[in-house]
Formats: structure tokens, C-alpha cells, sequence
């Protein structure tokens, strides 16, 4: 059975200038413990369909299904984790306390928070910053540190939308490693959405480029490269053809040209 | 008990039709609706109360009772409602606006000035203008003349903290683009600063449009002539004549609503840019 | 002990000193009687005090008793300590006035808030219009002070005889400078600070006994308030709560409105009554009340305690 | 800080000369008026001593309100009635009170209309409304009516200052309430949280510096409610009855040390919220 | 005589925490003609050193002039234009509206602004959008109006902070292509702050190399890339080459790892 299953989805905003079609007749299936990026030019619905797997976001046709069971069903039973754009952090909280919000919300006990909490900031390598405030940290460890909270409790699934687009290159490869590290340690199910063909390329099991206007599915490539993937994987003729395909059928979508 | 009763049913169904209307999709219509329903709710409930009750008229007249009163006496009202709200609220919210306006520009200019003005200012504006209505009235006379005293006093610092508030409010990013054409300081001022400060300008000038209607009929009960709305409040409660008191406060609350309304009507069509503006 | 609560026209002064000097010697605990004194101010209307049961009795002026009477609210004299009016109409010589027929054309400051009817009844005895036209006068409503006068906005201000009279004096006018018209030189005098009831709640013979027992210890009060002026004086200024008033100012009044309580046991003279009810009738075209009304005043009151 | 200092005392010092000219040009008129009926003639400087040492002057000098404060605050038992520190007392447990109860109306009123859509939709336009009525015509009759159910003394003055108070609170909150993104609110959601858990964990949070803000608009206006609420109680005590009584005897220089005092209460009321906001907002990591 | 001319250069801003070394003895001259890209790690300076070209900011030592004379006097003969790292429109002018801004200020002619802001509009590809207000349009339209803007007057020298931050991998590649034609064409000297390896490696004639605590330059490279560049000419060795370079000096210089 599929983790998450979506069926014709199509997804019509109504705003004042006139319907907007953000999803039309999307159909994808993510296995356990798949790795899938969403990649496509800007507005392509990609935050739309990830949000859509979340129930943040309610399809007005097709269906979907997470964990067998409806998305709305699957929120509430604290299927997934989700990482938002932009780090969203609470300045009234410190990191620890950010960390720990849906740990309480959830109803987790005080001692099994602490241990959490200090399990999953060693994991994005903030241990001693959990009394620090997020405006007194980089933003890119403010987006470690989002990525933390989202990691703190025990969800199977890991909805990330754009987790790193705030980060400078040589960062942002440093974090790219640790994710793979850890997913290939938790086998967590991950649905990913980045505007970067390298970034894609070097971290899914499966990549889906999006198209716009309205919002489909124009290509599901299934990459070839091993689960083992050394930063240098990036140099290799293999990855250089997958990157190659992602953006042709990015190029070929596009609206621009 | 039958009024009671009637009362609390027109409760019910005021807000029934309201929940109701509530959950429709937001349209003009239910906008305008919904705040009227909820009025004529409460004065129903007002009116059973009433006369449930049986509370005598001289502590609250039923609103049919105001409504009777206010046609009855029409000409009254619009001779207080000229002596207070054109004469004394106008002129003294025209002006003090307009006056506040300029010395914010004046303070904003000077950094000297805003450091020390601003303080004092905002003590000044901590002064409970109520104290200050009998001593306007006793330096600028009987007629509208101290009505518009004491709405200047009341409007200017509201007004004046906002404009420079507002002022100040572009972004540094904004400022610097200026610096980068090498624009002068009225060139600033006008396509960057004056644009940028408008939305705490209507602010000020709502806040303001609340307290220029307060200010002209407090000043009222402290000397006038024989009209004006504060004047016929206090004559005649001494009168007991509180129907006709409640008809005044009732011309009162609709020209501060629709003057208030005006306002934000304004404000929508200068600052439709502003993000508050598109919801 | 059975509970009273007096509301008062206006502000603690000396004007009241009969009920302060009954509460501060006892004379209302001879009585078993637990008197509450509230202070009024510019803005209470002591009719609405009544009627709302925030008072028992109240100091009122006769006018605005009867016109409330009209009005549906029956409001009761049950005795009458001021015998005569200390109202007054005071102007400056140098404003041009130096009898009633220099009126026309000027600006004169009156009180409202229920106050205003013995000036609306004299000016239209004296046919002079209130309109503001040539051949009338322009009226202002007063504030709380003579600063019209002072500052040379009006003519002619409304005064009381033991107040605010003494206020211009004391501002550095002197008499000589003065033109004062009284009201009862005028025959224009209405009769001012008497005490009122409901008439409902006089028909409840606990409420009348307690009200025998009040109207008894007040006027024993008064008495000795005439009788030591000084000492009267210095008990309303232990009872000013706002400690804005002077010794000087206070004992004065007291002086002056001796003169007014002196010629009164407590009883009201029907005479006054008649004059009083005349003058309001006189309205001319807008009269205070328009018919003689009835049952206005009581003596019952007054019968069993003062004799 | 300091670099106000400058600015702050010269804007002072030219208020206090202004001061003094205003007070000789407003008072000059009634010096002449004694002199022309006494006939003594005026040279200037008898005129300015005159225009600044009236005892009922239009407009008293500073130095005059600086003697009254001084002898009614300093020199006053705090228990006399003649004491301006006695009266600001009773003014400021009225002002608090009100202050209180008008915080409660509005934060009540605004998490209504924040978590009800009818509420939502009916009530901004009537709390407006409510703020166009003249206050001071309904002071009056709020006191009269609630001595009729048997409430006076304090409640009533503070019930008015809650009237002016509650508005200023409804409308910072209802924005402070609304203030959390889309992104947090969405953030809540995929935890599952229940309405109350995003209130206390994220609305009221959130809403701290605007509550603040309202918070000294608010007690402002408590302040000025709670005088003018005394004025109709029959200027039994407190600030509001000096002024009064100042009024009613034309006693400028009583008025004036009263207004001075209640602007310094005000004053220091909303700088006391400031220091509170402060430490909250920095214990909160939001300044 | 260089364009710009920087000697020495330092910069200390005075904060509560203590002084903050935003350049350190930064010496660098720009010809005419040149497109010398900045790069380095969030916080080293980049900005800093550009907003100094620009007398936005003031350095505490060491020299730069612009055009041979001092960077207050090149501003007040509106010598460049610049282009901010957000967008930065007024919303409350029109995108026609915003270009029009300068030229109003530096007091054009009625008919000359039109036609240049006609110019402009097709330039970066908005034809058609002059009438519409910023918020109307997405991110990446906003930032290729603020281009425009920039690039409506006669200014020689163009200052760019990250101009194609905001904007997905395939619109940043055409402006790239784009800008790259204009610089050409117009021989502007353009200075440009990036944090893409690959757009600066594209784009530039030298690429200045930084890094942060106290930010300096640790590295110049001058490209061999001829002036004529294909956008496959980044999966030539050259190009590769190059990029490495500067990927191993980004990496000297970062603080991480
Ligand atoms: N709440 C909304 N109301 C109306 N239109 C919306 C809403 N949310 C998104 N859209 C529109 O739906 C389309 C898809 O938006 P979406 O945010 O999913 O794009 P995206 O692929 O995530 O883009 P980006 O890369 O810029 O984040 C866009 O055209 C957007 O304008
Ligand atoms: N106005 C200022 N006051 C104090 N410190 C500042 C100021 N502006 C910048 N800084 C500091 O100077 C250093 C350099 O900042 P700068 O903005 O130039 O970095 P940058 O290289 O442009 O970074 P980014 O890639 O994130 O835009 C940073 O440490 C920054 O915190
Ligand atoms: C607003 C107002 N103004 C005047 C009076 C008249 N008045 C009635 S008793 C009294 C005391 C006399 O010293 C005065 C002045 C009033 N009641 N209310
Ligand atoms: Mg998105
Ligand atoms: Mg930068």
C-alpha cells in the first residue's frame, strides 16, 4: 500500500480576479520510505500539493489518501511532520522551547520531552543552543533548527516545502548530507520541494517535475544513483544525465520563452 | 414579563439570523446586514427591557419613545447639530489636524525638535482635556469658538504622534534607493516619505474624528449659548426631558459613526495599496 | 435605626449647613435615624436621584420640583426651611445696566439644568424676548462661575446672594460698581431649597414617620446653624470632601443664608406657594407648567414635627 | 537617553518662557480693568508683577501652580482632604479599577470577535459607535442608574473609566490576536492542536506588543473616564472635584495644579506599563 | 583610470554587542568595461562593500573612489544605478510608476520617461504590465521591474545585491542570459553580489572571492570564459574548472566543518 496516494487531484482557487487552477488531474503514489522531490518553476502548485497531503489544503476533486486513510484523518492521528518555507519559528520561545511546542501539544511527558528535544538538536547539530532565542541564531540554523522541531516527534512521513531555500550553497550542501544521513537511518517517507536541479537530483529516490498553469505532473523520473551518495556523486556522468533530464522537462514547461 | 420574554426571543432570532448570515460567503450585502440585524437587536431588547421592567423614562426612555421625540423635534437637532458639530467640531478638527500635520513635518525635519518636542508632547497629551474644556471656555468665549479650542487641543497630539510616527515608517531599503538618485529632501519627503506615512495618517485622523465630536459637546456643558448638543443634554436632563437627551446622543453616535465611516472610506481609496487594505 | 439618604442640589457648602450640623451634633441619631448626606454637582438632577431610589429625600428648588410634577413625576414639598430666594441678577454698571430697561440688547449668563425657570418668568413678565434679537436679550448658559462677568463676555450674571455674589467681591469689583436686581425685589421669587418626597412612598406610614423624625432633627439643625453661624461653617467645612473650601468664604455664606432660613419654622407658607406657582404659570408663550398643580405640598409632615 | 536631555529641557524652557508671556498678555486685560477702577496708572513692570501674581489669573504663571502643588502635596498631611495627594489616591483606585474591567471587556470582547464569526461580523461597528457617544451626557445617568440597582461609590466612577478604556483594548487585540501568519496558523494544524491550545500557545503570545500598546492607550483613557466620573458624583473627592471646584470658584490655579497632577499620574501610569512591557517582552525574548 | 577604486578599505559598525568587522583592508579596483562578481558566505560583507561603492555606507578607513572622484560626489552625479537584494518597490505606485521614480526625481522630460520606461519594460520582459501595482505580481516579476528600474537612467556603472536571489533556476537563467546581452551591448561596468557558484562563474570577468570575521577578499579570479557565453558553456571544463576554484576558496573561507 502507498504512504500517500493521490487520484485526479484538482485543486481550483476562487479569487476575486477569477478561478485559479493550482492542481489539475495529479495522480502520484509514494512508497514507503521513499525520497520525492517536487521541482518546478515558481507557482506551479508544488506548496499546494504538499499541503494538500497535509490537509492544509482541500482538493475540490480527485482524491487522496495518507496512510490508507484520509488526509484529514492522518493530521489528526499525527501522521507527518512538516517543515514550512520559511522557518516560522516562535520568538517568545527559546529553540528548546520551539522545539518542545508540539511535543506539549501532543501530550508527551516531561522527561520523554527533554530527551527528545536533546536527541533531535544533536541530530542538527545545535546541542548547546537549546536556551538560545532564534533571532540570536544564523538564519541556517534557524532552519535546522525547524527542521529539528518537525523531527521531534514520531511521524513516518516528512513533508519538507523549500526547507533550504534561505541557505548559502556551502551550507546548504552540509545539510543535504546530514538529511540523506537521517533518512537513511529512520527510513522515513519524504516529500521535498526545492527549486534547485543539484539539490533534487542528489537527494531523491524520485523526482517530479512540476508545469504550471494549470499545476500538473509533466515527468516522474526515477533516479538511478545509489542510496549511498558522497558529495562528489554530484561530478558523475550519471547524475550529470538525471540533472540533464530534470531540466528539459523543466525547460519544457516552463512558460518562460 | 410578556416584554421579557419578547426581549429575550428577539435575542434568539437576532443572532440565529445572524449566525446564519455569518456563514454564508462574505459578501457586501451580509457586511452591511449583519451589524444592522445586531443593532436592531439590541434596540428591541432595549425596548423589552423597558417596558418589562417598567423602568421609569426619566432614568431610560424606551426607543420608541427617543424615536417619537427625535421626529418631534427635528428643528432642534439640526440647530444643535449646526452649532456643535459644522461650527465647533469642523472648524477645530480641520484645524487641529491641519496644524498637527504641518508640525509633524516640522518635527520630523528636525531631530532636535522631534527629541524634545516628542516627550513633552506625549505628557502634554496624557492631560485629561476634560480639565482643560473650562479653562478654553473662559479664554475663547461662549460660542464655538472654545468648542473648537478644546477640539484642537484634543486632536493635535493624536494626530501629531501619528504623522511622525508615520514618517519614519519607510524602510531603510526604501530611504537608501532615494539616496542612490542623490534626492533632495523634498523630493524624500514627497514620493517617498508623505506616501509611506498615509496609513498612520488616516489612523491619527480616525482617532481623531472620534474624539473631535466628544470634545465640542463636553465643552458645551462648561457655558455656550442656548443651543448645541451638549447644551440640550444637560438642559434637559435638568428638565427631565432624557428622550430628548437620548435623541442628541442618538445624532451624536450617527455623525461619529458616519464621519468615523467617511474617514475609512477615504483612507481605502488613498492607501489601497497598504496590505491591511487588501484583507 | 432606620436609614435616610438626603441628596443635596449642589455641592457641600453652607448652603446645607442645617442637615451637616443635625448629622455632626446628633440631632439626627436623637431621632434613631442614620442619615447618608450625598453631595450634588453641576450635572445631578436630584428628581432622577429620587426617582431611581438612590435618595429618600431631596434639597430641591421649587420650579423644577413642579416642572417635574407636570412631567408625571410626583414629587412632594414636605417642608420648606429657605423662607425667601437668594437669587440674584448681577451686573456692572460699566456694562451699561442700571435698571431693568437696560436689558435689551445685552448678553446675560443664566443657569439652567432646571434653574432657569424663575429667569424665564421674569423676563417675560418684563416682555423682553430670550431670542438673542435687538429688542431682547442674548442668553448665555452660565458655567459654574461668574467669569462672564469678570472677563466682560456678559452683562449681567446669575448669582446667589450668599455664593456667588461674594465670588465677584471678593474678584476685586466693588459694590459700588455693581447693579444687583433680586429676584424677590422683582417679584419674581420662586421658592428654593425645600425638601421633597416621593408621593408614593408618603403613603407608607414607617416612610412618613422616619420623614417626621428627619424634618424635625433637620430644622433643629438649621436653627442652630442661625444661631452659631461660625461654628455651622466649620462643621461644613470638616464635611467638604474636596477641601476646595475656605473658612472666609464659608462662614460668609453661612451669614447669608441665615437671613434666608431665619424667617422659616419649616412649615410652607401656602402664600409662597401661590406666589411661586403664579410666576411659573406667567410663562407667557412657553411656560414653565401650564395648569396649577395639585398636591404638591404636604403639611402632614411638618404638623407632626413641629408640634 | 541622555541625548535627549538637551533637546527635552530646552523645549521646556521655552514652554515656561512662552508661559510667562502668554500669562501677561491673558492676564494684562483684568490688571488694567482693577487699575482703571482704582485709577492708579500701570508702568510695566508693576503690570508684570500684577499678570503674575493674580490670585484668580485667566492663566496662572508656572510658578504659581508650582507653589500650590507644592504646598498641597509636600506640605499637606496625605490623609487631609486638602491634600492633592489624597485626591490623586482616590482618582487612581477608580482609574485602576476601571483600567482592570475595561482590560477584561476588551481582551473578552476580542477573543470573541477573533474566535466568532457572527461576533466577528456584528460587534466592531457598535464598540465604534459606542466611543461617538458623549461620555460626559451619560455619566451622569450611568451613575443615577446604578445607584438605582444599589451600586455607588467606586464601581460606578470606574464603570465609566472601563467604558473609555475597553476600546482602545478591543481594537489593539482583535489585531493582536490576528496577528500570527497563515504559516503558524497552518503550523498548529499539523500538530492537531485544539482551539485553546493555538490561543494560549500562539494567539496570546503573539499578541504581547500589541496588547502593550493598548495597554497605555488604555489606562489613558481610564484615567480621563475616572474624572469624569467624579465630576457627576457631586465632586465628593479626587481630581476630577478639584478641577470642579476649582472651576466653580474660578480658582485658575487650583485647576491648573490639578490638571498638572493627573497628566503626571497619566504619566506615570504609562511609563509603569512601559517598564512592565520591558521585562515581559525581554523574559519573552521579543525586544 | 579604474571605475572604482577601493584601497584599504575598513569597516567597523559599533553595535551593543561590540564592534562588528564587516571589512577588513579590502583593496580592489574595477575597470571600465568589467562584470566582477562577489561571492562569499552570508554575513562576510558582500553587501557591506557594495553599499560602500554606493556611499550608503561609510567606511571607518582606507579609501574608495568611483569614476575618480569620492563615492558621495559619483552618487550626487547619479552615477550608478542599483539594484537591492529585495525588490523594493513603492506598492503604492504602479510598476510603471516605480520606473518613472527616478527619472522623475533627476528631472527628465515627460516624453523621454515614457519612452524609456517603455524600453526598460521590454528589456527585462514586462511589456504589457505598466499599469499594474507590485503586489499584483509574483516575486520574480517584482525583482525584474526593480532591474528595470535601475536600468532606466543613464548610469554607467550598475550595482547589483543579489538580484536573482528570489527567482527559480530557469527564469534566473534567461536574466542571466539577458543581462549578460545588455552588458555587452551597453559596456556597463557592473559590480555583482551572488551567492550561486555557477551564475557567478557564468556571468562574470572577474570573480572576487570573500570571507567572513572580519569580511575580506581571499581570492580574485579572472575568468578565461570568452566574452560570447552560450548557457551550455557551463558544462564545459573550463567553466568547471573555474567553478571549482571558487568553490575551494568559498570553502577555505567558511566557517563550517
Ligand atoms: N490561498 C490561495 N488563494 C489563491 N491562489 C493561491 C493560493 N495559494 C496559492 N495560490 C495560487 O496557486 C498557484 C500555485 O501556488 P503554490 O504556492 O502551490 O506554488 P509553488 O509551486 O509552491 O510556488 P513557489 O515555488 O513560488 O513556492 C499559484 O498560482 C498561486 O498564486
Ligand atoms: N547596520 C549594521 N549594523 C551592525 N552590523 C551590521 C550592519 N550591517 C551589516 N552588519 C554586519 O556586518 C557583517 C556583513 O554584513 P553584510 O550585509 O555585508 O553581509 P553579506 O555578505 O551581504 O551577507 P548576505 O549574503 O547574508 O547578504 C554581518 O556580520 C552583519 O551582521
Ligand atoms: C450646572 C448648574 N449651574 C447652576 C446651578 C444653580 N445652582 C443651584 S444651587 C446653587 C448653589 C448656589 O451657590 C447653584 C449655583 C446648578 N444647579 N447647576
Ligand atoms: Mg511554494
Ligand atoms: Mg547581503
Amino acid at each position: 500500500m502507498s504512504v500517500i496516494s493521490a487520484q485526479h487531484l484538482d485543486l481550483t482557487f476562487q479569487t476575486n480576479d477569477g478561478p485559479v487552477h493550482a492542481l489539475r488531474d495529479v495522480s502520484l503514489n509514494i512508497e514507503k520510505g521513499e525520497f520525492v522531490s517536487f521541482i518546478g518553476p515558481s507557482g506551479c502548485g508544488k506548496t499546494t500539493f504538499l499541503r494538500c497531503m497535509a490537509d492544509l489544503e482541500h482538493p475540490t476533486g480527485g482524491q487522496i489518501t495518507v496512510n490508507g486513510v484520509s488526509a484529514a484523518e492522518a493530521r489528526k492521528a499525527r501522521a507527518y511532520g512538516y517543515v514550512f518555507q520559511a522557518a516560522g519559528l516562535y520568538p517568545w520561545r527559546t529553540i528548546g522551547g520551539n522545539i518542545r511546542l508540539p511535543l506539549e501539544i501532543m501530550g508527551y511527558s516531561k522527561s520523554d520531552m527533554d530527551a527528545r528535544v536533546e536527541r533531535v538538536l544533536e541530530l542538527v547539530e545545535l546541542a548547546g543552543f537549546e536556551r538560545k532565542f532564534p533571532w540570536q541564531l544564523s538564519g541556517g540554523m534557524q532552519q535546522r533548527a525547524s527542521i529539528a522541531r518537525a523531527l521531534s516527534f514520531d511521524a513516518d512521513i516528512l513533508l519538507m516545502d523549500e526547507p533550504f531555500g534561505a541557505l548559502d550553497e556551502i551550507v546548504r550542501d552540509h545539510l543535504n548530507e546530514q538529511l540523506l544521513k537521517l533518512w537513511a537511518r529512520t527510513e522515513k517517507t519524504i516529500a521535498f520541494v526545492t527549486h534547485s536541479i543539484p539539490e533534487a537530483v542528489y537527494l531523491s529516490t524520485k523526482i517530479v517535475v512540476m508545469s504550471p498553469r494549470p499545476g500538473r505532473i509533466t515527468d516522474i523520473i526515477d533516479s538511478p544513483l545509489p542510496k549511498e551518495r558522497p558529495l562528489d556523486i554530484r561530478d558523475t556522468p550519471a547524475f550529470l544525465e538525471v540533472a540533464h533530464r530534470v531540466r528539459e522537462g523543466l525547460r519544457a514547461g516552463h512558460s518562460h520563452e | 414579563m410578556i416584554w421579557l420574554v419578547f426581549a429575550f426571543a428577539i435575542w434568539a432570532l437576532g443572532w440565529w439570523i445572524n449566525a446564519w448570515l455569518a456563514a454564508l460567503p462574505r459578501t457586501r450585502l451580509t457586511r452591511l446586514a449583519v451589524p444592522v440585524i445586531f443593532g436592531l437587536t439590541l434596540i428591541a431588547v432595549w425596548e423589552g427591557i423597558v417596558h418589562g421592567l417598567e423602568i421609569s423614562p426619566i432614568l431610560l426612555p424606551a426607543p420608541s419613545m427617543i424615536a417619537m421625540r427625535f421626529v418631534a423635534s427635528t428643528a432642534i437637532l439640526w440647530e444643535d447639530f449646526v452649532q456643535t458639530v459644522i461650527k465647533g467640531a469642523l472648524s477645530g478638527y480641520v484645524l487641529g489636524c491641519g496644524t498637527a500635520f504641518l508640525v509633524a513635518i516640522l518635527v520630523d525635519r528636525f531631530d532636535f525638535l522631534r527629541r524634545g518636542l516628542l516627550p513633552v508632547g506625549n505628557f502634554v497629551a496624557a492631560l485629561p482635556v476634560i480639565g482643560m474644556a473650562p479653562i478654553l471656555v473662559m479664554w475663547f468665549g461662549f460660542d464655538w469658538q472654545s468648542k473648537a479650542a478644546v477640539v484642537v487641543v484634543m486632536v493635535f497630539f493624536p494626530m501629531l504622534v501619528n504623522t511622525v510616527q508615520g514618517l519614519a515608517d519607510s524602510s531603510v531599503m526604501q530611504r537608501d534607493l532615494m539616496r542612490t538618485y542623490a534626492a533632495g529632501y523634498w523630493m524624500t519627503l514627497l514620493k517617498l516619505r508623505l506616501p509611506a506615512a498615509m496609513p498612520f495618517v488616516f489612523n491619527g485622523l480616525k482617532i481623531a474624528s472620534t474624539l473631535a465630536l466628544i470634545g465640542a459637546i463636553v465643552a458645551e456643558f462648561f457655558g455656550s449659548p442656548t443651543r448645541g448638543m451638549g447644551f440640550r443634554i444637560s438642559t434637559s436632563v435638568g428638565q427631565l426631558a432624557l428622550d430628548l437627551v437620548w435623541a442628541e446622543i442618538v445624532v451624536a453616535a450617527v455623525v461619529g459613526s458616519g464621519f468615523y465611516g467617511g474617514i475609512a472610506l477615504i483612507e481605502r481609496a488613498v492607501t489601497f495599496w497598504h496590505p491591511s487594505q487588501r484583507h | 435605626a432606620d436609614d435616610v439618604t438626603l441628596q443635596l442640589k449642589w455641592v457641600t457648602q453652607a448652603q446645607f449647613a442645617g442637615y451637616y450640623v443635625a448629622l455632626d451634633k446628633g440631632f439626627y441619631e436623637e431621632e434613631d435615624l442614620n442619615v447618608t448626606i450625598k453631595p450634588g454637582g453641576p450635572d445631578i438632577a436630584p428628581t432622577q436621584v429620587l426617582v431611581g431610589g438612590g435618595a429618600d429625600v431631596t434639597v430641591d428648588w421649587m420650579p423644577s420640583a413642579l416642572a417635574a410634577r407636570e412631567k408625571g413625576l410626583p414629587m412632594v414639598n414636605i417642608a420648606q426651611p429657605f423662607k425667601s430666594s437668594g437669587m440674584m441678577l448681577t451686573c456692572r454698571k460699566d456694562a451699561g445696566i442700571t435698571s431693568t430697561d437696560d436689558f435689551p440688547g445685552k448678553t446675560l449668563g443664566v443657569w439652567f439644568f432646571g434653574n432657569e425657570f424663575p429667569f424665564l418668568s421674569w423676563m417675560s413678565k418684563l416682555d423682553i424676548p430670550t431670542d438673542g434679537s435687538d429688542q431682547g436679550v442674548t442668553v448665555l448658559k452660565q458655567g459654574f462661575n461668574v467669569d462672564p462677568l469678570l472677563q466682560g463676555q456678559a452683562a449681567c450674571v446669575s448669582t446667589m446672594t450668599y455664593n456667588e455674589y461674594w465670588q465677584v467681591i471678593d474678584a476685586g469689583l466693588t459694590p459700588d460698581d455693581l447693579t444687583v436686581f433680586k429676584y424677590e425685589e422683582q417679584g419674581v421669587a420662586t421658592l428654593e431649597d425645600g425638601l421633597y418626597v416621593l408621593e408614593e412612598n408618603l403613603a407608607d406610614p414607617a416612610f412618613e414617620d422616619k420623614m417626621v423624625r428627619f424634618v424635625r432633627a433637620s430644622m433643629k439643625g438649621w436653627k442652630y446653624a442661625e444661631a452659631n453661624p461660625d461654628e455651622a461653617a466649620e462643621i461644613v467645612l470638616d464635611n467638604d470632601a474636596s477641601g476646595a473650601q475656605t473658612e472666609e468664604h464659608q462662614k460668609r455664606m453661612m451669614g447669608e443664608v441665615a437671613k434666608l432660613t431665619s424667617g422659616s419654622n419649616g412649615a410652607l407658607d401656602p402664600a409662597d406657594y401661590e406666589r411661586t406657582v403664579a410666576s411659573l404659570l406667567a410663562g407667557g408663550s412657553d411656560p414653565v407648567i401650564t395648569k396649577a398643580p395639585e398636591g404638591a405640598w404636604t403639611h402632614v409632615i411638618t404638623d407632626k414635627a413641629l408640634n | 537617553m541622555s541625548r535627549s536631555v538637551l533637546p527635552v529641557t530646552t523645549v521646556v524652557c521655552a514652554i515656561f518662557a512662552l508661559w510667562y508671556v502668554a500669562a501677561i498678555w491673558l492676564n494684562a486685560p483684568w490688571a488694567y480693568d482693577k487699575a482703571t477702577r482704582t485709577g492708579e496708572l500701570l508702568n510695566a513692570q508693576s503690570l508684570i508683577l500684577d499678570t503674575w501674581s493674580q490670585k484668580k489669573p485667566k492663566l496662572p504663571a508656572p510658578h504659581q501652580v508650582a507653589v500650590e502643588i507644592w504646598e498641597t502635596t509636600v506640605e499637606k498631611k496625605i490623609t487631609s482632604k486638602r491634600s492633592l495627594i489624597y485626591h490623586s489616591w482616590i482618582t487612581l483606585s477608580a482609574t485602576l479599577l476601571g483600567f482592570a474591567l475595561g482590560t477584561g471587556l476588551g481582551i473578552a470582547l476580542a477573543v470573541g470577535i477573533v474566535y466568532n464569526r457572527t461576533m466577528d461580523m456584528s460587534v466592531m461597528p457598535w464598540v465604534i459607535a459606542s466611543q461617538t457617544i458623549p461620555i460626559l451626557a451619560i455619566a451622569p445617568m450611568i451613575i443615577v442608574v446604578l445607584n438605582a440597582v444599589g451600586i455607588s461609590g467606586l464601581l460606578p466612577k470606574a464603570m465609566i473609566s472601563m467604558y473609555l478604556s475597553f476600546f482602545p483594548i478591543v481594537v489593539g487585540m482583535v489585531k493582536g490576536l490576528r496577528s500570527p501568519d497563515a504559516m503558524q496558523l497552518d503550523q498548529m494544524r499539523t500538530w492537531n492542536a485544539s482551539p485553546s491550545q493555538t490561543f494560549w500557545r500562539l494567539r496570546l503570545p503573539s499578541s504581547m506588543p500589541y496588547l502593550f500598546t493598548s495597554l497605555k492607550i488604555g489606562m489613558a483613557a481610564s484615567l480621563v473616564g475616572a474624572i469624569v466620573g467624579e465630576l457627576p458624583t457631586g465632586a465628593i473627592a479626587g481630581l476630577g472635584a478639584r478641577l470642579l471646584a476649582g472651576s466653580y470658584y474660578g480658582q485658575t490655579i487650583q485647576i491648573w495644579s490639578a490638571l498638572i497632577m493627573a497628566a503626571a499620574l497619566a504619566a506615570s501610569l504609562v511609563a509603569l506599563i512601559g517598564v512592565i512591557q520591558r521585562v515581559t517582552l525581554k523574559r519573552m525574548g521579543m525586544s
